[in-house]
């Protein structure tokens, strides 16, 4: 079963901090930073896949880092070397190609699609900083230090205490929609872009069933097709400070 | 042999249906998908005027289910008209457009404004439990069933299927009232209305307090409001509700349904549901079946 | 912290009721657990006269769920007030009776013999979708609800408590007629009508063409008939449907029930239903929640 | 999870036939021959425990023979050691004590029941002839040798064929139920009592819910407490030629 492309193997599975765990994937498709696939491992229960980004990319090999919160995730960590996996995707769309020096500010978990897109930026020659918060521990320090030109960890304060934005040119985001919507108004104070990626529960993961919309200033938009980045002007505008 | 079926005086190519809302305009599993393996789509459900949809949370997984609360957000029908017919409408794929609504004015209007689209099947949703635009109350009493089917009738020269809700006491009763009225064909079941409560916030989930019930778990009432109906009709019906692999389909056309519509098993697994009609083939050929007429209601 | 809970003028240890039918006389499980861990029983559903029960298969599993086709087998009215109540009767839990019939008559009648039985509550059986003497037909119309409610309070002394059958289109509608007819309390849901095929023998798996569903699958649904009741009525509820853990028990109290029943989950995993009580013991503490009846119906 | 004794350990699994896998189980739990166990190696799905009979006990080790017919089995087969699974019960009520030469007719995962009455009748110096169908393999020949005073096997035909039960005071039978029917007619004709073991669909496994009754000629009774194990008499009485 599965079109070309959605079985994958795991290559490796460990722990890398407390309940966080570091899946490599053996993959035919290739995705960009900031996208994220469906992810499934079992056959009935739960019925839907669960979105997951994309850690980094090498070859034939995709990499995811996630947080065991509930039942989907607590069956992709007990996975084993070898087993089968299937893996919807690459969906989404991903941070922008943009020109110049860029920040990336990231809380928890939303780290994860920071480090490929650092990544990718630094490989095509752009300056590039990380900034990323943990609650308690920082899982794959040394990853996070080689993917971008600098890097900055903030463990338990808030990661936007002292950012100084006018120096970038763009500033990305990915994290608890609280730290996204100060990182927004900092960028907007600063005058330079920002983009969001932004979290919803999803069923298809493609924009068909309309279920992960998003409102923006221009109308509703799917978080799935649309997104998950947006420019951060679009959804933490003005009135707009909740995002459900 | 051949998965192709009669419907009406259409010819399905297999009997496999896309559900509606779960499937867009097709474009979308389109770009992973060769859609054309289908028999056919049913659009996202249509109003006169676009919808936003809900607010807060849409989805909220069950055990074997799920509930959405989307709202019946769409683009209306003169959009759909104007931009998306005309990017869509040369598909080998039978074409049933779902349109919903609050008021019966609302519904005609709709149902007017895309009688010059050349589509297969107007199936008219008087069955979302989550809007009062999806006409749910509609769908509840025989009498008012019937009345809404009539006006339509009155109103379209497309072949009229009515989809009908499984929030009823007796669903033969409203399938006779939606025959009486003038329908062609009969599609169920819509979702299930249902509920969750999220006792961390000790709050609803849904703003809208109650969201509509689909997938594996709502099978077997589905397949029993499909044999009750086929025994209360003489109306081709499409059935659906919880379908994911071609011995469920089979089980549908069992019990009285013509073909069937597939919904959330989109969701959890795309490839096994393009794979249904190459599957039904090969079951046809193991047990003999020339064609898919020959099971329809023998059970 | 105490998981007491007060219901009508009774004091239950806590809101764990083993459901009907499920739990046969109790005699069975207390071979194995401690019963008495439990706040009440209701035992398994009684009529006038002996039944054996449906022929055939009995039971199919679906996703999240199990459908059940027993059809009401019981010793009969006059074996239980007899033989069994004596034996059961000093259990320190509620005892709840369970009957259905098949006409007025064989109701009134069965309430009558065992009205000498020191029971605490009657449970009026009007949703049993398996047979006619389950009354099913009384519970789909609120007329006769109401008909067959106000019959059994002219007969009985026993607080009485009607059980409700999902397969209606308006839940609300049917426990108003009870409470109108003189009903002290609602339990619901019983089993959703349900259908299984087998493909291989190209035939419907129960003997009676129907059964009744029940399990995690229809919780949602439960849940929400449950909801639509509390607003409905001011009735105290006990409400049931896929109940299988303390987080699922306090769901069914926020929504308006003050106790629950629970049945299948019995079958898949008995060990975690007699540790509900303790559970809802814990998450009180944890929640600073002094009293179940706290957060009865604050959804 | 788990009231005391329903926990136990996967010690060994193997394949010993095609979908045949043999099991065995720690237990603090005794149960005698005939007995079964309603086995559980998954969350949510499938609903509902799978009935398993004793094929062996040996202190704290109880052994199951089992098929893979379907889903519940399937994901029994895919066990590993070391793995947790729940054992409900014993539960049932074992073939009966018959004093005398015990004559045991088989067939297919019929055999596996057989195994623990004979062996155990054997232990109690009993004789007893063990006649083993099997559709096209045997597996566990050693065992099943073993265990009686005498055992044959029949792969393919009529494990009834050329039976003479005049020899005997008593004979048990498990397998399809075309063939116990024939066990016990022929039991009959040559006037000696038949205890037969049925297999119906189940739910809670200990008498409580009614799914899995058997129609007897005394009656309804549970085939999870009253049986698996009847006298042949009750169960394939005159005109009662199927039992669904
Ligand atoms: C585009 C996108 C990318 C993501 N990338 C990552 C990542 O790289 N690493 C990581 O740890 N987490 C990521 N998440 C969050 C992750 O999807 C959820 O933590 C996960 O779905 C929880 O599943 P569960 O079964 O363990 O939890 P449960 O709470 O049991 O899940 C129940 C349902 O809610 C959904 N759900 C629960 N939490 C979330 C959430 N935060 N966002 C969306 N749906 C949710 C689940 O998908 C499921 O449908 C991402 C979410 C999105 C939308
Ligand atoms: C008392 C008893 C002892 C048994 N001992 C053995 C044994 O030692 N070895 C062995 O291989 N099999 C035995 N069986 C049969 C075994 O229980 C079924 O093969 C098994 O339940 C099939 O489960 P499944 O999920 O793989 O199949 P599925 O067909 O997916 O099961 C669906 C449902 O039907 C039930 N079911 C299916 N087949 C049977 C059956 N033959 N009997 C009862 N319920 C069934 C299942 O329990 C389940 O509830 C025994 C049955 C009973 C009643
Ligand atoms: C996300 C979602 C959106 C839906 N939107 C519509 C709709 O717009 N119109 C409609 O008639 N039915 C709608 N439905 C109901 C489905 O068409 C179908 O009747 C139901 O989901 C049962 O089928 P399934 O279990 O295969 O999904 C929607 C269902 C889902 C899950
Ligand atoms: C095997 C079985 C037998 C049942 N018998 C009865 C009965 O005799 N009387 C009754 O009112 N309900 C009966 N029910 C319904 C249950 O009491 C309950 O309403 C239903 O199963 C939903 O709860 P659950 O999902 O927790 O099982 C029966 C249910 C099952 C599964
Ligand atoms: S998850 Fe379906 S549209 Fe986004
Ligand atoms: S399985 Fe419940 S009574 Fe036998």
């Amino acid at each position: 079963m599965g079109v070309e492309g959605s079985e994958g193997r795991v290559l490796s599975i460990r722990e890398v901090g407390e309940e966080i765990v570091h899946l490599i994937v053996s993959t035919e498709t290739t995705p960009k930073p900031g996208q994220f696939y469906m992810l499934r491992a079992w056959q009935e229960a739960p019925l839907l896949g669960r979105p997951i980004s994309v850690f980094d990319y090498n070859e034939g090999k995709v990499e995811f880092v996630f947080k065991v919160v509930g039942k989907g995730t607590e069956i992709l960590a007990q996975l084993k070397v070898n087993d089968e996996i299937q893996l919807q995707g690459p969906y989404g769309n991903g941070f922008p190609a943009i020109e110049g020096k860029i920040l990336l500010v990231g809380g928890g978990l939303g780290n994860a699609p920071l480090h490929a897109t650092a990544k990718n930026l630094k490989a095509q020659g752009q300056a590039v900083d990380l900034r990323l918060g943990f609650a308690e521990q920082i899982f794959l320090e040394e990853e996070f230090v080689q993917a971008a030109t600098d890097t900055q960890f903030v463990v338990g304060g808030l990661v936007t205490d002292g950012l100084d934005m006018t120096k970038y040119d763009a500033v990305f985001t990915c994290g608890p929609h609280p730290m996204m919507e100060a990182v927004v108004k900092m960028a907007r104070d600063a005058g330079i872009p920002s983009y969001v990626s932004i979290e919803k529960r999803m069923a298809c993961g493609v924009g068909a069933c309309l279920v992960c919309t998003c409102k923006t200033k221009s109308g509703n938009k799917k978080t799935c097709k649309d997104g998950p980045v947006f420019e951060g002007e679009e959804v933490f505008y003005e009135d707009k400070h909740q995002i459900s | 042999m051949k998965t192709s079926i009669k419907f009406l005086d259409l010819e399905l190519k297999n009997p496999i249906i896309a559900a509606s809302g779960t499937f867009g305009f097709g474009e979308e599993y389109a770009e992973y998908y060769d859609i054309e393996k289908l028999g056919g789509i049913s659009y996202k459900g249509l109003t006169l005027e676009p919808r936003d949809g809900n607010e807060g949370i849409r989805v909220w997984e069950t055990p074997a289910g799920m509930m959405n609360s989307v709202g019946l957000e769409n683009p209306g029908v003169d959009a759909f008209a104007s931009e998306i017919w005309p990017r869509i409408q040369d598909r080998n794929l039978i074409s049933v457009v779902n349109v919903g609504g609050s008021t019966l004015e609302t519904y005609l209007e709709a149902i007017r404004r895309l009688e010059g689209c050349d589509y297969d099947i107007l199936e008219l949703n008087i069955s979302c439990p989550n809007v009062k635009a999806g006409g749910m109350a509609f769908g509840t009493e025989a009498k008012s069933a019937e009345l809404i089917t009539k006006a339509v009738r009155a109103n379209t020269r497309k072949r009229l299927m009515v989809k009908l809700s499984p929030n009823v006491g007796n669903i033969g009763e409203i399938a006779k009232a939606c025959e009486s009225g003038g329908a062609d064909a009969i599609s169920l079941i819509n979702t299930v209305q249902a509920m969750a409560i999220d006792t961390k916030s000790r709050h609803i989930v849904f703003n809208n307090t109650y969201a509509g019930l689909s997938g594996p778990a709502i099978r077997p009432i589905a397949l029993r409001m499909v044999h009750q109906t086929a025994k209360a009709t003489k109306l081709p019906i499409v059935g659906m509700g919880g379908i994911t692999n071609a011995d469920e389909v089979i089980q549908f056309l069992m019990a009285g349904a013509s073909a069937v519509q597939i919904g959330t098993a989109f969701f959890t697994n795309p490839d096994q549901i393009f794979q249904i009609p190459a599957e039904l083939e090969r079951w046809m050929e193991r047990e003999g079946v020339k064609a898919l007429e020959e099971i329809i209601g023998i059970v």
